[in-house]
């Protein structure tokens, strides 16, 4: 790390009336509400960069639904329905969560992070948990596409492409839950050492833009995978 | 602005310390562009290599130096190699990286340890690709067209393409630094229009990176998951369209010539006013032809598809759209001519292959004029033709801009001077051999002589052999820099502080710079490319002597 | 001898004239521009070097040049647009009274068969003067079927048919190349284009060992396979009827119409499923892996043959009425 | 510091709107609206995802325009992905011949 010393001159003189821990600030900003704004920047940028990593996906989607809107409604009707209502809610609630932990951040409330980031937690290990149920059904019911795909209904060649992009999206949807849940992790325990104040939490609503985001992603997956045929068998 | 840094024992960001791990730890920008500049000059030349192979091959119609698998991989790695390891990272990870902070005076980049971690990114995408390559290599051309990729493809496809997806990320975060730094830490007084034009063009180029190289990534995993589990995204066989993955991937990779040439022309802006001793002719336009040919660049990948069996109409639109991008381009060329007009011009190294660059790329340009109207291009297309073109355009174009960023910088990268003489010699060298190389093949592909062909029909042989001598001059070319780059670190001139007696704030600190760049926060109040508040260029001789 | 240096490709095609005109005209418009900008250069840079003119003027920039310099290249790219565009849509629709040729292309060779039951491996038979049309499928991975005298190309695509066409002016052997990398012998994919005069392709159609037209083996396959005993030709069938149908929009039961092109027919026998005729029922069983890209050729050739009443068109001479001198129509 | 904080009933009245409107949605999906069901579906996630970004995201609070260029940046390249290849596979056969 370079030497600090030779510019802290610089620091101090902006750095504002709130107590500033020593980790908080690195050494080429000028103040913590620079570095928070450049922080929060760096995040939607990079958030935005994830729209259009999913976006290739939505817009393989968009091409063979328009192709074939037969075989995929056929094939939406495997879908679990229920499962997927209780997991879009599952996530909804999770985000409120995180969105109460960072106002507790805002305010200072070290043990309601901490609680918040729990709950938020907890339900996003329950999303996953009911994901992995729902891959093994298709798995048991033979819907998983590769060799033992098997599917009875007009087009199952389309309606195998169907559950190829159901897979890669879902799944890429729920690597980002992992790393989420990992993430949110790594901040509960920082939190509890209490690391985070009013001054300085800018981790806390970086996690917590990235958690929406991926809930973002879930909101437009539910109605695109599972809510295509009227007839829901489940 | 005065030269307080002539203290007794100079600090720079080179001396501070010599160990091996503050060099692999290190989040200091300069040193990050240094790892950079070593790693992609390593790609750079087996890349090169791959290229002298295939022109070898070439020299004669039969297939007398390698086997037909063995040229198919050869081609395949070179462009892999080159698009993805060389010239992607090339101006933006190694003068972006130590210029921008410098630049817009700030201390660093908004966040050095994900710099770090890019650099460490191309590495882990370099090493995966690298041992594609030596565990067989990748026979796919570096497009990785479906249904080939996926399903009849035996070679080490999944390997490359991971590479491919962990380099495109250390782009993305690369991209990411800058744009958040050009935003939050431009020094006071350092307003969007006081910028140097080369911030503009890197801003833009980092527009590209973000928004394009995504849809790379996921096209690529699509791929992946397609040949390992064998699901049908892209093989008709399985219920796919081979289109979508041609649409995915030129949706990344025809702005990524972006990414690739917007850094040389930032460059160009820089060389062409300190060389010309005036401020850039039309600042705004050129500025604001960077935005556009970065927005503009996402409306026309198709242009890649007009015999690949899309629609008509969808065929029509793209063509029309790409004209649109071929104007902030042809913009660019007539500012920095106007630039030149009345100026005061010293054909130094740098001038001479920034001059190369508009020449090159002006003659890059105007042949894809000829590829986007579409009735030119159902006979060229997959000819010589295209590949003479986009040489014009990459090496010509983005190489000839690394080689000016590399001459006009190396005094404040090193603090040294490199002979004058040798400059000279291998920018001449590079730009006939170049045009020897790459001229011919534009004759081969009107005649209809298809890319990535092994062997060939005999009449096509001189032309081949034309473009095989010029290439090894070529390849002289590019070592003799290697040479006298590395003698001057030994045996150069101490270089001053601003050696050209150039605008811009990175000239204004100590080369090589400070560990921090700026002893204190630099406040701007005077415009961009102020060379009539500039003392006049000194003499070849007299650069460093005095150690201004 | 050695300096004999090729520079151009000979026309051999209707089509290649209005190709070169165009690639002419940009030559000279970009190559006259872009030694204009050379010159200029050059000569600012002799005029004004440092010895001669020490000190810059310094010249802030002019918005009307940059209107200018926008707007007079914009005029101009929209010529080289509309020029092209001309062109492409000519070479994008074959004239009505094409001969038709089938194409298969698959690693590493080209296969052509014709109306009359002729079947070569990369050797293409054409007569002069006579428009060709060619509807081309990949059995493997995407090739491009690419014959530069006559400046056409178009890739070939598995799973789905992409057509060119073109009408060649002169007789003589001319280059074949596959332009889409398709794997390991990808620069082998080669083969020639036999251009004959009438007479002459004539005589070569009676010498091949024909095995009847390409549309009565379809037919032949039509009722071995057992298609004929749903779709009659009546309105009986448990499937529709197919007199009449080729070229014709069909409503599908999902409310969408479709036209029952080369590729509809092609989808529907191997995935029957995905567009059902509107008032019948999915019933109909895949062919997917039963049939090659051949069978499949005769069958789309037999069902084109039940809308055409006086499909036995003789291949022997030319079309009553021959094109103008200068070839088809291209602008229209 | 220019940092707004919301208040906490303003996070659970969103959440309330996102769970209704989740229940509607679904409810909705039962009903057969043919051509309808599809932009219906999409229409309610759009809402989801504009509060779930203006509230939850903060983004109606942020004082910096460049995170609004941005994020409305990322959506217009979306437009630009999904319109531009539909252009090709909506227009495919309109010249009614195969591979135009």
């Amino acid at each position: 790390m370079p030497a600090e010393s030779s510019h802290a001159n610089v620091v101090a003189g902006h750095a504002g009336s709130i107590a500033v821990p020593p980790h908080a600030l690195r050494h080429h900003f000028a103040d913590l509400e620079q570095q928070r704004e450049t922080a929060t920047l760096g995040m939607w940028v990079f958030l935005i960069t994830e729209v259009m990593f999913f976006g290739g996906m939505f817009a393989a989607y968009l091409v063979y639904r328009v192709a074939y809107p037969v075989a995929f409604q056929e094939a939406s009707q495997h879908m679990a329905f229920l499962a997927g209502t209780v997991n879009t809610a599952v996530l909804i609630c999770s985000s409120l969560f995180v969105a109460c932990a960072v106002h507790a951040a805002q305010t200072g409330e070290r043990k309601q992070i901490v609680f918040f980031l729990i709950l938020a937690l907890l339900l996003g290990m329950v999303f996953l948990g009911i994901k992995a149920v729902e891959y093994h059904d298709h798995w048991v019911e033979h819907t998983v596409p590769g060799a033992s795909f098997q599917f009875q209904g007009t087009d199952p060649v389309h309606s195998e492409v169907f559950f190829a992009l159901y897979f890669v999206m879902t799944g890429f949807h729920a690597l980002h839950m992992l790393i989420g849940v990992g993430l949110v992790a790594v901040i509960i325990y920082f939190a509890w050492q209490g690391r985070y104040s009013p001054a300085y939490h800018t981790p806390v609503e970086n996690v917590g833009l990235y958690w929406h985001f991926v809930d973002i992603i879930w909101i437009f997956l539910y109605p695109l995978l599972y809510l295509i045929s009227h007839k829901h068998i489940y | 602005m005065a030269t307080s840094t002539q203290i007794v024992e100079k600090e720079t960001y080179l001396n501070t310390d010599f160990s091996i791990k503050s060099w692999l730890l290190t989040t200091d920008h300069k040193r990050i562009a240094l790892l950079y500049l070593i790693s992609i000059t390593l790609f750079f030349f087996v890349g090169g290599l791959f290229a002298l192979l295939i022109r070898l091959e070439l020299l004669t119609p039969a297939g007398d130096l390698v086997q037909s698998d063995t040229y198919n991989k050869l081609f395949s790695m070179h462009g892999i190699v080159m698009i993805f390891l060389f010239l992607i990272p090339s101006i933006p990870a190694v003068f972006g990286n130590f210029f921008v902070p410098m630049m817009i005076g700030a201390r660093d980049l908004a966040f050095p340890r994900i710099n770090l971690l890019s650099w460490y990114l191309l590495m882990i995408g370099g090493s995966l690709i690298m041992y594609s390559i030596v565990t067989g290599g990748v026979d796919t051309g570096w497009t990785f067209y479906t249904p080939f990729s996926t399903e009849y493809a035996n070679t080490q496809v999944v390997a490359a393409g991971l590479g491919i997806f962990v380099a495109g990320f250390s782009s993305i975060l690369t991209g990411l630094n800058f744009i958040v730094t050009i935003h939050r830490m431009r020094a006071p007084g350092m307003s969007w229009g006081r910028m140097p034009l080369f911030l503009w063009s890197m801003y833009a180029t980092s527009v590209v990176q973000i928004l394009g190289t995504p849809v790379l990534a996921i096209a690529v995993a699509l791929v992946f998951l397609e040949r390992v589990f064998r699901i049908g995204i892209f093989n008709p066989q399985l219920g796919g369209d081979p289109l979508l993955f041609q649409h995915l991937f030129w949706f990344y990779s025809h702005p990524a010539v972006y990414i690739m040439i917007l850094p040389s022309m930032g460059v160009v802006s820089e060389v062409i006013p300190c060389f010309a001793r005036k401020r850039v002719f039309g600042y705004a336009a050129v500025a604001l032809s960077s935005i556009a040919i970065a927005v503009f660049g996402f409306l026309v990948w198709a242009h890649h598809m007009f015999v690949a069996g899309i629609s008509a109409y969808s065929a029509l639109v793209f063509s029309l759209l790409s004209y649109a991008v071929a104007l902030p381009s042809a913009i660019k060329v007539f500012n920095w001519t106007a630039t030149i007009y009345k100026g005061s011009i010293h054909l130094r190294t740098p001038m001479l292959y920034a001059l190369g660059f508009i020449g090159l790329f002006t003659m890059g340009g105007m042949t894809g004029l000829f590829l986007s109207s579409l009735g030119i291009d159902v006979h060229v297309h997959d000819t010589y033709f295209v590949i003479a073109h986009f040489h014009y355009i990459m090496v010509g174009g983005a190489v000839m801009g690394f080689m000016a960023a590399l001459h006009f910088w190396w005094p404040k990268i090193t603090g040294k001077i490199y002979p004058e003489v040798w400059g000279k010699i291998a920018a001449s060298t590079i730009f006939l051999g170049f045009n020897l190389t790459f001229l011919p093949q534009f004759i081969l592909g009107y005649l209809g002589m298809p890319r990535r062909y092994h062997v060939y029909p005999a009449d096509f042989q001189v032309l081949n052999v034309m473009s095989t001598a010029g290439a090894s001059i070529l390849g002289v070319g590019y070592l003799l820099p290697l040479v006298y780059l590395f003698w001057s670190l030994r045996y150069g001139r101490d270089a001053g502080n601003n050696p050209w007696n150039a605008a811009g704030l990175e000239w204004t600190t100590a080369s090589p710079p400070p560990t921090h760049n700026f002893d204190e926060t630099p406040v701007v109040t005077w415009e961009a490319y102020n060379y009539h508040q500039l003392p006049a260029m000194p003499e070849e001789e007299t650069i460093g002597a005095s150690g201004i | 001898m050695w300096l004999k240096i090729p520079l151009w490709p000979s026309e051999a095609s209707t089509i290649s004239r209005n190709v070169d005109a165009l690639f002419v005209f940009l030559l000279s418009v970009t190559g006259g521009v872009t030694l204009l900008v050379f010159a200029v250069i050059v000569f600012f840079l002799f005029k004004y070097r440092h010895t001669k003119h020490p000190v810059a003027e310094q010249i802030e920039g002019s918005v009307p040049l940059e209107i200018l310099w926008s707007v007079i290249p914009l005029g101009i790219f929209m010529i080289f647009f509309g020029w092209g565009a001309s062109i492409y849509f000519a070479e994008a629709r074959p004239p009505k009274d094409a001969l038709d040729v089938f194409v298969v292309a698959k690693q590493w060779m080209w296969k052509f068969e014709y109306q009359t039951g002729q079947r070569e491996i990369n050797v293409l038979h054409v007569p002069v003067d006579r428009p060709v049309r060619l509807t081309m499928i990949s059995q493997d991975v995407v090739h491009s079927f690419f014959a530069p005298e006559m400046r056409v190309k178009a890739d070939v695509l598995p799973g789905r048919y992409t057509t060119t066409w073109f009408q060649a002016v002169k007789p003589g052997h001319y280059h074949l190349f596959c332009a889409q990398y398709c794997g390991t012998q990808h620069a082998n994919m080669v083969g020639e284009i036999v251009v004959m005069e009438p007479a002459e392709y004539q005589a070569w159609l009676q010498g091949g060992n024909a095995e009847g037209s390409i549309a009565s083996t379809g037919q032949k396959l039509f009722q071995e396979l057992g298609c004929i005993s749903c779709h009659r030709f009546d309105t009986q069938g448990r499937g529709p009827n197919l007199q009449g149908v080729f070229g014709r929009p069909v409503l599908l039961d999902d409310g969408r119409t479709v036209v029952a092109d080369e590729d509809y027919v092609r989808e529907s026998i191997l995935q029957p499923g995905a567009k059902v005729v509107a008032g019948f029922k999915p019933i109909m069983p895949t062919f997917q892996g039963v049939l090659s890209e051949d069978q499949l050729l005769a069958l789309v050739a037999y069902v084109k043959s039940l809308s055409v009443p006086q499909q036995a068109e003789p291949v022997t001479s030319r079309p009553p009425v021959p094109p103008a001198a200068g070839g088809t129509p291209i602008a229209q | 510091m220019a940092e707004v904080i919301v208040s906490r009933k303003i996070y659970v009245l969103v959440w309330l709107a996102l769970m209704i409107l989740t229940g509607l949605t679904a409810a909705i999906s039962f009903v057969n609206l043919g051509t309808w069901s599809a932009p219906v579906a999409i229409g309610i996630a759009s809402v989801k995802v504009l509060l779930v970004a203006l509230f939850f995201m903060h983004l109606r609070y942020t004082q910096s325009k460049i995170v609004w260029v941005w994020a409305i940046a990322g959506i217009f390249w979306l437009t630009i992905l999904f319109c531009l290849s539909m252009t090709d596979y909506i227009t495919r056969g309109y010249l009614r011949v195969p591979g135009k």
